[in-house]
């Protein structure tokens, strides 16, 4: 694999986000611009005067990336120049879910020549573990903690493959760190279509999920046997290819994985949360035909 | 002037136009009333293929400052244009376009900012922003609007200075007004501005990163150096106004512009489009003895200190003008700025101000001629009020 | 003459505890009849990457914002931060270095003319608490060796601040640290 | 050091920041149970194993010891070693 980012950043041992990035730029090649929000990829891997980037790179703010990527990409265009650059987007879930998203909106209703990899760890992990609007349901997370009447994060994940589909994006597509092949296979598949591509790719991360930093690929894996986290690409808002489950598990063995999630098996009436997620689960196999 | 080159346009027009002549490759803007004429013919021309497609409808200020930061960082030179509240949202990518040293241009149209809501013109946007250590430069009418603009990107883009500059026009009363300009020269312009190069450029064949995070150890260096460039632009600013005179024989000023300043006891100091009318009562009252003239501050941004001490050295009184206020300092930053400047020099003139034409408030000669008299008491018997409104209406209150 | 102000750095690294621990140290000296304060260096904490803790305790209130760059004692909780960071940067002849490894002060090779002391606190913990959590051990062995702060109060902040059994074990790691360094004797 | 424009920094200079001292754990190969799989080089998020020979190679200057390679090697060849502090 090409060194496109080098040793020595300060992601955490285990880190997810490493991962994501190191697979992104394995499928994009060097011949891209890379724009990052504010984050923990962001913080970690450009700390003046050293950066780990070996692509060329940019951090404006937090909720800028993808206009900062459409300007590139026009700018490139009314230049003339670097047709053969991919511009892409590394971004964390907050910035991708929350603050980022009318950039994001107003990039893919343009229809940007782009790649949009949102690396997401569900929650802001650089500021400690608050709640995003990519934290599961149940998850624990600094501010929406479990506690004696709270089983944590009271809300949905939202659906941002779904809604970028929406936005006429012509390929979208999700992954994940365990399955290194796949994302790699999907990220080069963007970079060679026209037009807005997104990725989502699910970076489970030790220090926020709270499990031992060796399991960060196992804990990734489970989430996809369990069909939490179903892989699939959408080519002009259709699935087009479904990654299949053979013997789904139950969702049990992903969550007690997890510190996050702890309180589900402590608390009274843990049972009937589990089911809740166990029936997400359902309703993923069920819609997106994983089995 | 010569007659035979102007053309009667409305403001937005002309400074449209001169933004087309400056060739920027690539403009976003968001609409925002008094600016949205500007976009729009940026637009027509582009339509009718007198301007390159370099133009993007972005979906909100915020993103059209953040996309000229990705346009910028690969070599393009960017401008857009705003007001108000469009101003003040984009007020966190204006700190980072300065901090990465990005030439942006951006028309200001001047315009007060809510609540309560108002449309029409003061200057309490463009003030907000004072530290967010872009040039501000302010326009009389709608020639120096134009011509401003092209200064602007001369100015930005020259190598010992590299920061963002704002041209700020008056709304409604610069941007919507119809008045005979000479539109900038397309043939002339070449000789002017000579391009944009960059110190770095986002390129996959000599990669970079931009926009690094600095720690305790050195962020106090790099806003150091903002501030050496924004004196470095203190002569730009001059130079481009002279240079801009050779070519296109027009001046209305550099950092400043005297108005019959030459024994002036009374000396007025102001920015933006009530400069016009100050000028059409300054004759007038000399005809009646009241020896007053005006000091036009054409950069607010760098502050050009130098260039007004030199010229209030010998008034007897001074009164700045200031369409905007430090709400809790209760006067305007022209005359604190002036204040400021004025009080460890060896200048003892008292300094007073007036805030006047907020929210677009009209300003009439006669409330010009008020200030005056009210100004030139100050001289028998001294400063009773340091700073008040102008333009109060009692009634209301 | 104001009257001198006891400063400590602490070294860590990320996840270690630095800044609970000094915390802890301003809680138990305010409970012990100081005025305290206490501070991280702020900076993108990872875990792992070194990072600093500040404390400071006189018997007035301390009005002082800047950090601390001649500490009269130093607490390292980890000694590979050895060749990483300065450890003795600041010290004067009168400091004490309280470093947290099983070996002998000079085969540390830190170059500095203060006292120099070594305890096995990852071990005193691993024991006690089950776990290689040294910094509570440490402040247990920086009250036996510098007698600064009544240990009774570092064992009450300990206490309070975890819950239960992991209170109870810390606090007894405290003691032992005590002890194990000449503290009460 | 002299701070540079704008803080535009050159590409891949984290490699001054060995981050080896982060660990505690250290992975340690057995080349006989290795099938060259390579698994290990894919997914160590700090990319320090590498092919050197026929053998992957662990850069102890950048490992942080997570033990993502020894949890993940099919041939559970790699073991992580406490290392003496």
């Amino acid at each position: 694999m090409t060194q496109l980012l080098a040793k020595g950043h300060r992601m955490c041992a285990g880190c997810g986000d490493a991962l994501a990035v190191k697979f992104a730029l394995e499928g994009v090649g060097e011949r891209c611009i890379v724009v990052s929000p504010t984050g923990c990829i962001e913080v970690s891997t450009t700390p003046y005067p050293e950066s780990s980037w070996n692509v060329p790179w940019i951090h404006s703010l937090f909720d800028n990336a993808s206009a900062v990527a459409a300007g590139i990409e026009w700018g490139l265009k009314k230049l003339g120049q670097k047709e053969d650059t991919t511009v892409m987007v590394i971004a964390g879930d907050g910035a991708t879910f929350d603050i980022g998203m009318q950039a994001m909106s107003g990039a893919f209703e343009r229809g940007h020549d782009m790649v949009y990899v949102c690396v997401d760890n569900e929650a802001y992990m650089n500021t400690g573990i608050q709640r995003s609007g990519a934290t599961p349901y149940d998850a624990s997370t600094t501010t929406s903690p479990a506690g004696k009447v709270s089983f944590g994060n009271p809300l949905q994940k939202k659906n941002m493959p779904a809604i970028m589909a929406d936005h006429g994006s012509p390929y979208v597509a999700t992954t994940s760190i365990a399955y290194a092949k796949d994302a790699i296979r999907k990220v080069h598949r963007a970079a060679e279509i026209e037009g807005p591509a997104y990725i989502q790719i699910h970076a489970p991360c030790c220090t926020g999920w709270k499990f031992e930093s060796s399991k960060t690929v196992e804990v990734g894996r489970l989430a996809v046997e369990t069909g939490l986290w179903p892989m699939y690409e959408m080519v002009d808002g259709t699935i087009e290819k479904v990654k299949k489950i053979k013997n789904r598990k139950p969702v049990e063995e992903y969550l007690k994985m997890q510190g996050r999630f702890k309180h589900l098996f402590t608390m009274e009436g843990g049972e009937d949360e589990i089911a809740r997620i166990q029936a997400i689960a359902n309703w993923n196999a069920e819609h997106f035909g994983l089995e | 002037m010569d007659r035979e080159n102007m053309a009667v346009v409305d403001g937005a027009y002309a400074v449209a136009h001169a933004v087309k002549v400056c060739k920027p490759d690539v403009v976003a803007a968001y609409p925002i009333t008094p600016q949205t004429n500007i976009v729009e013919h940026i637009s027509h021309f582009i339509a009718d293929g007198e301007m390159d497609d370099v133009s993007i409808n972005v979906e909100s200020e915020h993103s059209a400052m953040s996309l000229l930061v990705g346009a910028g960082s690969v070599g393009a030179r960017a401008y857009s244009a705003t007001a108000s509240q469009g101003l003040v949202l984009m007020s966190e990518v204006l700190f980072n376009v300065s901090g990465m040293r990005l030439p942006i241009v951006m028309t200001v149209v001047n315009r007060a900012m809510s609540a309560p809501l108002s449309i029409w013109n003061d200057h309490q946007d463009s003030i907000s922003q004072r530290d967010a250590g872009w040039i501000q430069l302010y326009a009389e009418d709608v020639q120096e609007a134009a011509d401003m603009t092209a200064q602007a990107f001369r100015i930005a883009e020259s190598r010992n200075v590299l920061l963002p500059v704002m041209v700020c026009m008056d709304g409604f009363i610069l941007s919507h007004v119809y008045e005979p300009v000479v539109l900038l020269e397309d043939d002339l312009i070449d000789r002017f501005l000579r391009g944009y190069s960059p110190v770095a450029v986002l390129d996959p064949d000599d990669p970079k990163t931009f926009g690094a995070f600095a720690d305790p150890n050195t962020y106090t260096e790099f806003r150091y150096l903002q501030e050496m460039a924004m004196r470095n632009a203190v002569p730009e600013i001059e130079d481009a106004a002279s240079e801009f005179q050779e070519i296109f024989g027009r001046y209305q000023g550099g950092l400043i512009e005297e108005y019959m300043t030459e024994d002036a006891e009374i000396l007025i100091l102001a920015m933006g489009s009530v400069v016009g009318t100050i000028k059409e009562v300054i004759p007038g009252m000399r005809a009646k003895g009241v020896n007053v003239g005006l000091i036009k501050i054409r950069s607010f941004r760098p502050f050009p200190a130098e260039a007004i001490k030199k010229a209030v050295a010998d008034a007897g009184v001074i009164v700045a003008l200031d369409k905007n206020i430090s709400i809790g300092l209760g006067e305007g930053a022209l005359l604190t700025e002036t204040k400021s400047i004025i009080c460890n020099s060896s200048i003892q003139t008292p300094v007073i101000g007036f805030m006047l034409g907020h929210g677009g408030r009209d300003i009439t000669e006669a409330r010009i001629e008020q200030i005056i008299m009210e100004t030139s008491e100050v001289m028998k018997r001294g400063i009773t009020v340091e700073s008040r409104y102008a333009d109060l209406k009692e009634e209301l209150l | 003459m104001t009257e001198k102000t006891i400063e400590i750095r602490i070294h860590g690294r990320g996840g270690q505890g630095s800044v609970t621990a000094a915390e802890l140290l301003a809680v138990a000296a305010f409970e012990d009849g100081w005025y305290s304060q206490a501070f991280p260096m702020f900076g993108v904490e990872r875990r792992g990457a070194p990072v600093f803790a500040f404390a400071r305790m006189r018997k007035h209130p301390i009005n002082l914002r800047s950090q601390i760059y001649e500490p009269d004692y130093v607490i390292v909780q980890d000694a590979t931060l050895i060749d990483a960071v300065d450890v003795a940067s600041g010290t004067q002849s009168d400091s004490l270095i309280i470093i947290n490894s099983e070996k002998e002060p000079a085969q540390l090779e830190i170059d500095a003319e203060c006292r120099i002391v070594t305890v096995d606190a990852t071990g005193i913990a691993m024991d006690i608490i089950g776990r290689p959590i040294a910094n509570t051990t440490l402040l247990g062995a920086f009250a036996g060796l510098s007698g600064e702060i009544d240990v009774e109060c570092i064992k009450n902040a300990v206490s309070a601040r975890f819950p239960g059994k992991i209170g109870e074990t810390n606090a007894e790691a405290v003691r032992k640290a005590f002890e194990m360094t000449g503290g009460g004797s | 050091m002299k701070i540079t424009h704008a803080a535009i920094v050159e590409p891949g200079t984290t490699l001054v920041n060995k981050t080896g001292g982060w660990r505690t754990f250290r992975p340690e190969y057995d080349y006989e149970q290795c099938n060259g799989c390579g698994i290990c080089e894919t997914y160590c998020p700090e990319s320090v194993i590498a092919k050197n020979g026929d053998r992957y190679v662990p850069d102890l200057d950048y490992c942080k010891g997570c033990g993502i390679c020894a949890n993940e090697c099919p041939k559970g060849a790699i073991t992580m070693i406490l290392e003496g502090k």
